[in-house]
């Protein structure tokens, strides 16, 4: 085990947690489940790229390209590793966890959905495991069902076996943390259950790569999504990784360079995959700067992140629950739970708490958090929300705290 | 720029708990509706309109502080104004009512929320009797 | 005018042209058509993103999240200018042309095209402009048609006015100069046909935004793509733009965050433009790179990048033309044609070709160049292409020269 | 690693210019054609079988001279040979004659183009007759 890893450490690879912010305060970044920061290595591995190997990959076989190309694969060997997945070409790049489900929804929703069937989500899913099923469903008039929650924060998952029961279910689609609740789903139960049933699964990966420990070999689902820039990459990158059988049945989505085999003015042929799913120019200088980002939490241990995360989240919990007013939102059981908090404090709305708690260079997120159906079935507009990641400390939690006695200050509360 | 503490005066801390014109009109000559996207804010206002005056106006929704202080002045000035005037209603003239003039751009949504509103109201009243409506939607929809 | 320009000064900002390749040679780059290199103004400002102001956009109130957004979003306005775009709202982030071309095939062409309808390209297309049309009207059951080229690799337009006499075109999907050829396309007649003809037009920009002043209000045409990564720019970004009744009109692309207005569990209403095709996170931080690229384009200006090209090209194509064994391909005059240079050398396939003189420092592209249609138009498997981008000197084009004897002793001619 | 310009030795731009048994069976026993996605090179491989032997080969098609030199020594490799010693040709077998172990990682994909159009072929004839003809297919999608 990495003991000698600590906090201060891993913070001087951060640089701009050095940075100052509004009246000379020093930031606290706590909106680590919207984007986290970037440490030294990935900005440097970018630089590095454009002031030393750029160049278009694939096609061309001069020395640039043969560096570039390199290392573009070598991400996807790392990723494979990481994530303990068998075959690298089931690794597909894209944008990110949004454009992941969408290609999907395209490229196997659009061959395999017929009238009358059935796609299962949650009412914890982010707007990107929701809406392209809406728009895949109300194509196809199909039903778009949902997982209740509980009042923990929990799937009822009763509600899915009722849904499978119907033989009618093609795509159970749910995420395997959420980011406003921060539950774990039980994932290996879902997934358990549609197998019986012979049903797909698709699991939305953004919050939970991040920061716990992944093995998709052993998971078992079919369709796997995560974005980059949630885990120390950088932007415009992230992964769509299914199951070699589906996406050899699967349509191409996009067509363009680099995707095809063979072009004849009538006629196309797909190129192997993955590159049927990477049509033009990727992203090649961020996803070079990805592999970095792996090869960080690697090096600090992913059993190190999960559990900095239960330590400061605990931690927080703790405090924010002795103020008056707070309203916790999800379990308190930290098994099932990642360092995500959603709170409300009394009859301060979110964005105004956000706004003042910032003139104390403390970032947060307020709002709906791209989780309307959750807001709804809380009946809430929104909620203010502190994420934490590997270079959070109790001292920013302390912070925050003193922050909110302010914002109690200002509202007479 | 402002510190952005000092938005949170007492005015605007009282506005947010009571709105003024806060509820629904039964039937309404206008009735309009918007929602910030990037926040679920969400706003409807009601107008009853006698004699081409604004003799009546409310609104209904959720928002922030800012949202709600700033309906509320839009609401109290628009009242009893004739719809020549109320279409001359400038940003200005809500956000000086509250000493927001330098609101951070990301806050700023919150605050016209209601004026976008509200002008996409009076638009859909005067479209199909007014030449000059459209302006009125091109103000609309350029207010952020 | 800016006199004092030198390509000199211009190679100081790029810091990969002092690299050495291969056997200590200097790297010549010559495969610009590709991809371009990136001066250190775009390199710092992406370092500077990441080390200063790093967050996610638009969804959240503090300070680094207002810094963000604001510039990604003065990107946007840049791009308006650059191009002469009235309304910023037209304007759609991508990660590429090829991106750029398949949201229209999606989200205007599946709603537009019907059964028997004609979509027309052209012969010396890019697989991006090709392959999405083949999709769509297969999917129809519509029509792909080609306008052919002649010898000097022109399009023969009168074909243009015959396949809009059959009243089925739907639309026009042309680019403004070709990667192959580098034949510059009179769009301006392209255009004048299709409106008189009630047809939309679709410009494929990806060679020429980099090259040449491109005025988009003037133009006319309904949709344009290009790619950020062949102007200076970084990977993976890239635009679309369109007419905003169009965009209006459209159904949206991806489902996800940020493209919604209001998400309820069986019914979703969209954002405003742009925003309702910029769903979840977008590459904010190669968005934020690429304004460097177009400040430092409009520094040099694009009179003065157009100016070098055609110097150098000329230059290019006098030395290559005294080369016995040289077949070059496209017209010579300089007026139609910008710095791409496709050619074959006797019966040495331009792989073996490329290979060799990369043993010089030298990055050239061989093959398809993503551009098969042209190829078997061309009844050849594949050409060698050099391309020039503002960096590239006279003295480059004498290492090439120098280069190809070696490959004629070695090949035998 | 090895200068690329030693690539191009006597032996591999005789072979570009007078390929091997190029040319085309008719109703060959096997018929088998690939292509490389990233340079369009194609190549088609005919093969008759007789007594489980392959007793004629030829290859059509188009490809740089790494390409067609290694198609060559392939093909002079493989005729006369037994399915069964045909289908155990690695890729050293003929990257050897040509002394091209060292191909740079995108030239590789030339070199190895025909062997990986051979496995293939072969698999489509044992596909039905041979209980372990699948392992020819794995290592044919794994050559590059
Ligand atoms: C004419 C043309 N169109 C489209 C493309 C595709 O651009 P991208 O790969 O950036 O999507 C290219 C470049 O590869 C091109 O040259
Ligand atoms: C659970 C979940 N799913 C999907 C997404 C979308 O990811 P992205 O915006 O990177 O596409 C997010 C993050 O915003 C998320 O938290």
């Amino acid at each position: 085990m990495q003991t000698a890893i600590s906090v201060d450490q891993i913070r001087k690879d951060f640089p701009i947690l050095k940075r100052k912010v509004r009246n000379d305060k020093n930031l606290v970044y706590l909106d680590n489940a919207a984007t986290t920061q970037k440490p030294i290595q990935v900005i440097n591995a970018i630089t590095d790229f454009y002031t030393n190997h750029n160049s278009n990959i694939h096609r061309a076989v001069h020395a640039l390209a043969e560096e570039a190309t390199e290392a573009y694969e070598m991400t996807r060997d790392k990723i494979a590793k990481f994530l303990n997945i068998k075959d690298r070409q089931e690794i597909v790049f894209v944008r990110g966890t949004t454009e992941a489900i969408n290609l999907v929804a395209y490229a196997w929703g659009r061959q395999t959905i017929k009238e009358g069937d059935i796609i299962v989500t949650t009412e914890y899913e982010h707007h990107s495991n929701i809406v392209p099923w809406q728009l895949l469903t109300q194509e196809k008039k199909a039903k778009l069902e949902y997982i209740a929650i509980n009042d923990h924060g929990e799937l009822i998952l009763d509600q899915l076996d009722q849904y499978l029961a119907t033989g009618k279910v093609k795509l159970v689609a749910v995420s395997q943390m959420s980011n406003v609740l921060g539950t774990i789903t039980d994932v290996a139960a879902v997934i358990a259950k549609c197998k019986k049933a012979g049903v797909r699964v698709l699991i939305d990966g953004a919050q939970s790569v991040p920061h716990m420990k992944v093995d998709l070999d052993s998971l078992g689902c079919d369709f796997f999504a995560f974005s980059g820039h949630k885990m120390l990459g950088p932007t415009g990158v992230g992964v769509l990784w299914a199951k070699k059988e589906l996406l050899e049945q699967m349509a191409p989505f996009h067509g363009g360079g680099d995707m095809i085999r063979e072009v004849h003015k009538y006629e196309t042929t797909w190129n192997d995959l993955p590159y049927k799913f990477e049509a033009g120019t990727p992203n090649i200088a961020d996803v070079i700067g990805f592999a970095a980002a792996i090869d960080y939490l690697n090096n600090i241990g992913m059993d190190y992140v999960r559990a900095h995360e239960i330590e400061i989240t605990k931690y927080a919990l703790d405090r924010l629950s002795a103020i008056h007013g707070i309203k916790l939102y999800g379990t308190s059981d930290m098994s099932k739970r990642g360092g995500v908090i959603s709170f409300n404090f009394a009859d301060i709305h979110p964005h105004d708490l956000a706004t003042i708690i910032d003139e104390d260079g403390i970032a947060i997120r307020s709002g709906h958090h791209c989780a309307q159906v959750l807001m709804e079935k809380l009946d809430i507009a929104a909620t203010s929300r502190a994420s934490f990641y590997i270079y959070n400390t109790k001292e920013e939690v302390d912070v925050l705290i003193n922050s909110l006695s302010r914002a109690a200050r200002l509202f007479k509360l | 720029m402002s510190s952005n503490a000092d938005i949170y005066h007492e005015m605007i801390v009282d506005y947010s708990r009571h709105p003024s014109n806060f509820g629904k009109i039964e039937n309404p000559t206008i009735q309009y509706h918007d929602s910030n996207p990037l926040c679920g804010d969400s706003i409807d206002i009601y107008m009853n309109v006698d004699n081409e005056k604004v003799s009546d106006i409310k609104f209904s929704g959720r928002g922030c502080a800012i949202c709600l202080a700033c309906t509320s002045v839009l609401t109290e000035i628009v009242k009893g104004k004739s719809i020549e005037d109320a279409r001359k209603i400038q940003k200005n003239d809500v956000l000086g009512e509250l000493g927001l003039e330098n609101l951070q751009a990301v806050r700023i949504k919150c605050a016209l929320l209601s004026l976008k509103v509200l002008k996409y109201g009076l638009y859909s009243y005067l479209a199909t009797k007014d030449a000059n409506a459209d302006a009125l939607k091109q103000e609309a929809s350029s207010l952020y």
